[in-house]
């Protein structure tokens, strides 16, 4: 574990920036993500932090300009569907899910074309995969439609860990969950962290994001504007200003 | 070329292009605001043509033109409702709600269509032009119906686009089509929306089709080639953007009318779709539809 | 991973017997001639439903595949002598290098803007066809069209019997291959897309050549059926691309139920019985066309999914849950809507 | 007995989507000035409940009174115009819209209208940044961005009380704390407030009462009295989780 | 007593509804005329209707098949039923006496090859070929006799892209070339119909020719193309296919239509000449209440010849001898002397058999002005053109 992290990074992300007209949603930002580290990132509503997401992994947008580099090779010019394939697999924030296929095929779905599987390892790491996420008995033949929200986001999660994925990121999946199934999400996130697996986590609920990273990056207006250790991060003055607030900054 | 083949083209492309903007009116008003294709629009034009020419015309009853516009008009309200609560409404909340009320309006333009058929028979009709005789416009003849039709078709327009954009009702029929549930939560009356969309719908069907009755000619098949028109020009115009319609309606119209005078009426048509293909595939949102996503 | 339930796979094989023993009871001609009608067009409309129901892509040029077929085997059995059983797979093949043409824009395009260059599309081989009318004979058609043979045997003399074989072979096959593609990882991969899209790419679906498998698929099997048309019927005529054929084909897929393969095969035979018993009454040409036209509106009222979920679930139940929706069908429940919508074929918010 | 001293009364509410049953029997009140709490585990039915409070779903057996009159009865669109105002949870709003269209759009009601200037310059000041996106589509806006619209939507209906379904779901901690002064203010101003909230800081600091929802029934209702920190709630919870 | 029954193939839903409402009508005005008489040898005859529809390949055959398939039906009849009367071959298999109206240059293709394969088709109409040659000599006949004035020999031709009208174009382009005559235009248009003209004729105005002849035999189209062609007239004559013998062209076009000229193969040969067109045209208009166009008396008279044939044969389900005698027939019929050419199976085309028949639109009325011995009116220049 421990040589892994001071390795080479592995997801390099240098000079991106996406314009929408005159809106620029992200100005020039570059970090890299080691491997197996859990990279934090987080920042006020509308600083670019899905869209980073959205330019990282071709969908639906590529960046205007800069380059995405995973281990070195370079994806942004990739398809979409490469991408994923390559290993870069993302949540979504809105909650999304094959609505018409069981929780089951859902996952099968994306062992199948991302985890480049035969069916028989598919159907096995499909069930592997929903394990990980405690979605459990009939859930797992019920049409993801008719799942609640919750078990929509586990699916969602369990779909992405099961597409071979050596960078996992992770789109505000705390956001409207309970004490308990956050502490559950934390748990999940380190298990598939142990695998080798980084991870990049958008969060804006501070105890996950400050309990699991262990680097934080604070995007304002599309631009980087601090980028750390997590306990030093919270107290840029900056980043109180900006994102946290009084009250929390206080805690 | 000479002066008048190039007014001859540019006249018969508005002329052509006004046409058109009235059959895409009130199809776009409920697709590209409901999301409901309604297959039976051109037929309803043919019926408020038939409704017209019934009471207007010699062999019918003979009340005069003004009152048969009026009547086909007021009926059309009527005929809009009915088609809302027996073809759509049922199909409210199902998830194909699409492709299911293409079939059930499908279905409900061929029961029209042979009704009409039935009670009028397939010979052919024509309407008494509202304005008779011709007009001199540059250095073209028109029938002065047609005029009527180049000055009515663009007011009639930017009434549903300033209708659509800026009133509440309008913005109310967009709210709906885009998630009915949240404009219930805002306390809109969703079935209320759906029927006065078909119904305002419906009416702009019925005029259009009193308009054209004297520039075309009468059959039961009298709608299907302006749906067709219809179908593509709200498309190709930009689905949502009725701005877009509108000038989709008169470059076709324009377009039409020079490749008939450059390659022949043979070849026009089968040109206009090569070009609205390639333009699909540099604008995959349509002319003026905005980039989804 | 879906797994057929067993009273389904009873019925299924009992119908098979049932189609194999049609001819054998059923002497008239004229019936055997419906049902290889029917035939035909279930095959179309089924493979209609590849793309329309389970890919979710709005493809309007599937007539013009239909009609792809119809000509080029009719050209190739008469002009180049081809034996009429091989023309029938060149049909099949044009329908599918048709398909690919269409596919290059398609791909790239969104909900109802595939609906447009697919029309446009269709009119053009139209056009085609209508304008190389010293081959194709123009609007008025292809006559004289060489017919199958097998030794020692003449389908022309036999009352409907050979044709009728063949015709419920064809059927067959392509019900069989179109349910083995809907269920291998493919046609769930296609469903994915049609779901969501975004989210499919995301998990490593690449749309572009989905959608193009699925769009050939189809067209080939209907490609066939056109091949089997034109050498039954002998004629090749224009009419096939008629807004009536693409109204009457489209009809059976929705009164049948999409993403069911069935539903469109039994469609087909309903419809073309209803229409054809219809037709003996006297004076009553344009009723019968209403009268079928409002049979539909009835079916969709009660099973909005098409026959196809009379064969999945009871008849009964159906009808019952069909009306309790309607009871609350002007107040779903917020994510109820949500989910109707990203669950349609092509999600409405894409659409408006 | 007279309502007058209730905004919102629930007696014995069931409720449920096509076979399943969601609500068993639920009742609470809202006081005229009071604010109230919903709290409880993922999928135990609090949304359900606002839904059929506003009736975005039919309520299958027990009553509803807003104001003293019964309402479980009544169309969505006319529980709005009495005032009844639901910010439901996630809202994708109208995905092609723009957002002063929707925010106008919003204030439908004939009483809305009235209030329209008033009530958009408190949402835009509320929420600076609806102001700089006069012309941005719906679906372009950031989760948070969407979460502020669809608040600023509610607001926009004029309501005289109002019912938060999880309205800090995706919030920076800042806006939140925001939103919080924001949504006392606007209560301050007499309107009655029902709150559902996973947030138990969040709601802690807003309300004066709270109902833990469990397996969709009341499970226990908490006065601002009788002190209650977090842990105790929490352990209430795993209970219930355990449960 | 005993039935035959008789099938009528006939479009009647679908574009060319009006033709086949029309068909059925003619076919059952001369049951109703047989039956009131007591029938033929015993027999009452009865119409069975097929509905051809779109005219597309499965409805034509299903419709067939459904009235073959009734062992009491044994003769069909039909103004036409398809485009390209493919349906010929399944009447010949069947043995199916078949009387057919139009198309009789598809008919011919079929037949002429070997006419002994097909004995019991026969064809009302004869060969168009007529209507290429006659128009020339026509003309040069006016102007001889200087009834039309024409500023030049200059003749633009249009067409609709239909076998009908394209072999019509083809066929007058190569006589009035061979005529000495300079041909400036020879458009094709789609087919289907045609709602602006105005391009088109802002043309043909350019290099104003002295004849004008649209192929196009849609009667709508046809009116569109009339109307728009007045806005702006040239010193030109207007020929215009087929269409102004369809009833509804007049009512449509109403004075407009004055000084067209139009000719017409087999059609209702309707002067005091030969009486019996006019009895037909009478005996329609009192039962249905409207003119008939071609199609109604032409099923008329081909169930009146197959109850001759019947008279003569005496027993239905003798199909061949049936067939034989209808091949036989020579009388005087709606359209003028009919007798079929055993070659082709068509009937024989002659001025002294069934003529082509020029006629010019006159106040709302047809002037019929050759062949003389018809002739029931002159020719007059029309009004548009330079006296
Ligand atoms: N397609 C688009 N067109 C125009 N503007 C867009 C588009 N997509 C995003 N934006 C804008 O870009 C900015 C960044 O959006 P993004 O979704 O990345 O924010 P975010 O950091 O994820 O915020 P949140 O925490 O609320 O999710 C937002 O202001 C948003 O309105
Ligand atoms: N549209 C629906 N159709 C069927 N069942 C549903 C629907 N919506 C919710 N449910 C079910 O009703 C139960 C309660 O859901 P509800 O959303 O009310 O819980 P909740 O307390 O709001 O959860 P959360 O905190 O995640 O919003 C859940 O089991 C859910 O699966
Ligand atoms: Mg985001
Ligand atoms: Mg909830």
């Amino acid at each position: 574990m421990l040589e892994a992290k001071n390795s080479e990074p592995l997801l390099e992300v240098r000079n991106v920036t996406r314009r929408f007209g005159a809106l620029i949603a992200l100005d020039n930002v570059s970090f890299s993500v080691r491997k197996g580290e859990i990279f934090g990132i987080a920042g006020p509503n509308g600083s670019g932090k899905s869209t980073l997401f959205n330019v990282i992994t071709g969908i639906p947008f590529p960046p205007s300009e800069g380059e995405v580099l995973l281990a070195g090779d370079p994806i942004h010019r990739m398809k979409p569907h490469q991408i994923s394939r390559a290993g870069v697999l993302r949540t979504f924030q809105k909650d999304a899910e094959f609505a018409t296929l069981s929780a089951g095929e859902n996952v099968y779905a994306s062992a199948v074309y991302c985890g480049q599987m035969t069916s028989a390892e598919a159907k096995h790491a499909a069930e592997q995969a929903l394990d990980d996420v405690s979605l459990a008995g009939e859930r797992r033949t019920k049409a993801a439609s008719d799942l609640s929200v919750f078990e929509r986001k586990q699916l969602m999660i369990a779909s992405a860990i099961v597409g071979r994925p050596k960078v996992l990121l992770l789109d505000e999946p705390a956001a409207g969950l309970t004490k308990p199934e956050i502490s559950g999400l934390s748990d999940l996130i380190r298990t598939v962290n142990g695998r080798g697996i980084a991870v990049v986590l958008i969060e804006h609920v501070l105890p996950l994001l400050l309990e699991v990273s262990e680097h934080l990056m604070i995007l304002n207006h599309g631009a980087v504007i601090a980028s750390g250790k997590p306990q030093d991060v919270v107290r840029n003055r900056e980043v109180i200003e900006a994102y946290l607030g009084k009250r929390e900054a206080r805690l | 070329m000479t002066s008048d083949i190039l007014s001859a083209i540019i006249v018969s492309g508005i002329v052509l292009g006004s046409g058109y903007a009235l059959m895409a009116s009130g199809l776009s008003l409920v697709w590209s605001t409901l999301g409901i294709f309604n297959f039976a629009h051109g037929v309803l034009m043919t019926l408020g043509a038939y409704l017209a020419w019934t009471v207007s015309d010699a062999a019918g009853l003979d009340f005069g033109l003004a009152t048969g516009i009026a009547v086909s008009i007021a009926a059309m309200v009527g005929v809009g409702i009915l088609i809302e609560r027996v073809v759509v409404r049922p199909f409210y909340d199902h998830r194909d709600i699409l492709l299911i009320t293409v079939m059930t309006t499908l279905a409900a333009m061929i029961v029209i269509q042979k009704g009409i058929q039935l009670i009028w028979g397939a010979r052919l009709k024509q309407l008494a032009p509202i304005m008779p005789g011709n007009v001199r416009l540059l250095q073209t003849t028109i029938s002065a119906q047609e005029a009527l039709i180049i000055v009515l078709a663009p007011l009639v327009l930017c009434a549903l686009w300033l209708f659509l954009g800026r009133s509440r009702i309008g913005r109310a029929i967009r709210a709906v089509g885009q998630n009915p549930s949240a404009a219930r939560l805002i306390g809109i009356d969703v079935s209320l929306i759906f029927i006065i969309a078909f119904a305002v719908s419906a009416v702009l069907a019925g005029l259009t089709g009193v308009l054209l009755g004297s520039v075309r000619l009468l059959t039961p098949e009298f709608g299907a080639e302006p749906l067709v028109k219809a179908l593509i020009i709200v498309i190709f115009g930009g689905l949502g953007s009725l701005s877009g319609t509108i000038l989709a309606a008169y470059i076709i119209g324009l377009l039409e009318a020079t490749l008939v005078f450059l390659v022949g009426i043979y070849w026009a048509p089968s040109l206009i779709f090569v070009l609205l293909i390639f333009v699909l595939i540099l604008r995959p949102q349509g002319l003026l539809g905005k980039v989804v996503r | 991973m879906m797994v057929l339930p067993n009273r389904k796979t009873w019925l299924v094989s009992g119908l098979v017997v049932a189609g194999l023993l049609v001819p054998i009871f059923v002497q008239d001609v004229y019936l055997r001639h419906l049902f290889i009608i029917s035939f035909v067009y279930g095959i179309v409309a089924a493979s209609w439903d590849l793309t329309l129901g389970y890919a979710g892509i709005f493809n309007f040029a599937h007539v013009a595949f239909f009609g792809a077929g119809v000509y080029a085997t009719g050209l190739t059995a008469k002009l180049l002598g081809i034996d009429p059983w091989a023309a029938m797979l060149i049909g099949g093949l044009a329908a599918s290098v048709a398909a690919v043409i269409v596919a290059l824009p398609v791909v790239r395009l969104q909900g109802v803007y595939v609906v447009l260059v697919t029309f446009a599309f269709s009119q053009l081989v139209m056009q085609l066809v209508i304008n190389q009318s010293d081959i194709t004979g123009g609007t008025q058609g292809m006559v004289r069209v060489p017919t199958i043979w097998l030794p020692s045997y003449n389908f022309l003399r036999d009352y409907k019997f050979g044709y009728y074989y063949v015709a419920f072979m064809l059927l067959v096959t392509t019900i069989v291959c179109l349910r083995w593609l809907v269920r291998s990882d493919f046609g769930l991969s296609i469903r994915a897309l049609r779901d969501n899209e975004d989210y499919a790419v995301s998990r490593g679906i690449p749309i572009a050549r989905q959608r193009l498998k699925a769009l050939v698929a189809s067209a080939f099997f209907t490609g066939v059926a056109g091949g089997f048309y034109v050498i039954y019927l002998r004629v090749a005529s224009p009419e096939v691309f008629d807004f009536s054929t693409v109204s009457l084909v489209l009809s059976m897929v929705l009164v049948g139920g999409t993403s069911s393969i069935y539903g469109p095969v039994f469609a087909a035979l309903m419809l073309t019985f209803t229409s054809e018993g219809l037709a003996n009454i006297d004076n009553f040409a344009e009723g019968r066309h209403m009268l079928v036209a409002v049979v539909m509106i009835v079916v969709l009222l009660f099973l909005p999914k098409g026959l196809a979920s009379v064969m999945s679930n009871s008849l009964g139940g159906k009808a019952l849950e069909m009306l309790s929706r309607r009871k609350r069908m002007l107040a779903p429940s917020v994510d109820d809507v949500e989910q109707e919508k990203s669950r349609a074929p092509v999600s409405l918010d894409r659409l408006t | 007995m007279s309502n007058n001293t209730n905004a919102l009364e629930i007696v014995d509410l069931r409720a449920g989507y096509d076979a399943s049953d969601v609500l068993l029997g639920i009742s609470l009140h809202v006081g005229l000035r009071e604010r109230v709490g919903l709290f409880g585990p993922n999928g135990h039915g609090k949304t359900t409940l606002l839904n059929t409070i506003s009736h975005v779903i039919g309520p299958r057996a027990g009553s509803i009174r807003f104001m003293g009159e019964a309402i479980d009865a009544l169309a969505s669109q006319k529980i709005v115009a009495r005032g009844l105002i639901h910010v439901p949870q996630a809202n994708r709003l109208f995905p092609d819209m723009e957002i002063m269209e929707t925010l106008e759009l919003a204030a439908f009601t004939p009483r809305a209208q009235k209030e329209l200037k008033t009530n958009l310059e408190c949402v835009l000041s509320l929420f600076p940044r609806l102001a700089e996106r006069r012309r941005q589509q719906c679906k372009t806006l950031s989760g948070g961005e969407r979460q502020m619209l669809s608040i600023g939507v509610g607001l926009m209906c004029a309501p005289r009380m109002l019912m938060l379904d999880e309205p800090t779901l995706g919030l920076s901690p800042k806006l939140k704390d925001e939103l919080a002064e924001a949504i006392a203010e606007i209560s301050s101003r007499g309107i009655p407030l029902l709150l559902v909230e996973q947030d138990i800081a969040f709601v802690l600091s807003l309300v004066d009462r709270m109902y833990l929802v469990d397996h969709g029934e009341i499970s226990r209702e908490i006065n601002r009295g009788a002190e209650v920190d977090h842990q105790d709630i929490m352990d209430m919870y795993f209970g219930s989780e355990r449960a | 007593d005993k039935l035959a029954k008789i099938g009528v193939l006939a479009p009647l839903t679908g574009g060319s509804a009006a033709d086949g409402n029309e068909m059925i009508n003619g076919a059952k005005l001369a049951v109703e005329e047989i039956n009131a008489e007591g029938g033929v040898v015993g027999y009452k005859l009865q119409v069975v209707v097929g509905d051809t529809q779109n005219q597309s390949a499965d409805a034509v055959t299903s419709a067939i098949e459904r009235l073959a398939n009734d062992r009491e039906l044994n003769a069909m009849f039909t103004g036409y039923a398809s485009g390209s009367n493919f349906e010929i071959e399944t009447m010949a298999e069947q043995e199916m006496p078949y009387l057919i109206a139009a198309n009789s240059a598809q008919t011919r293709d079929i037949i002429a090859p070997h006419p002994d394969k097909y004995p019991t088709i026969w064809s009302l109409n004869p060969s168009y070929d007529a209507y290429n040659t006659a128009m020339v000599p026509v003309l040069k006949g006016l102007q001889a006799s200087g009834k039309l004035k024409l500023p030049n020999s200059k003749v633009a031709l249009i067409s609709s892209d239909n076998p009908y009208s394209k072999t019509v174009m083809s066929g007058l382009e190569k006589s009035f070339k061979e005529a000495g005559w300079t041909v400036t235009s020879t458009d094709l248009l789609p087919f289907g119909e045609i709602d602006n003209w105005r391009t088109f004729l802002a043309k043909v105005r350019q290099d104003d020719p002295a004849v004008i002849i649209n192929t196009d035999y849609q009667p709508g189209n046809a009116a569109k193309f009339l109307t728009q062609f007045l806005e702006q007239p040239t010193n030109s004559l207007v020929f215009i296919q087929y269409a102004p013998s369809v009833p509804e062209f007049l009512k449509l076009t109403g004075k407009q239509a004055t000084g067209v000229v139009y000719n017409l193969l087999g059609g209702t040969l309707n002067t005091p000449k030969n009486p019996r067109a006019a009895e037909i045209i009478k005996k329609y208009k009192d039962k249905y209440g409207n003119d008939p166009g071609s199609y109604g008396p032409a099923l008329y008279e081909e169930v009146m010849i197959y109850a001759d044939a019947l008279r003569k044969v005496g027993d239905p389900t003798k199909r061949l001898n049936i067939a034989k005698a209808i091949g036989e027939t020579k009388k005087q019929i709606a359209s003028g002397m009919l007798s079929f050419d055993p070659k082709t199976h068509l009937a024989v085309q002659a001025d002294n058999a069934i003529p082509i028949q020029f006629f010019q639109i006159w106040d709302g009325k047809r002037v019929l002005f050759y062949p003389e011995q018809y002739a029931d009116g002159e020719f007059r220049m029309p009004p548009w053109m330079h006296q």
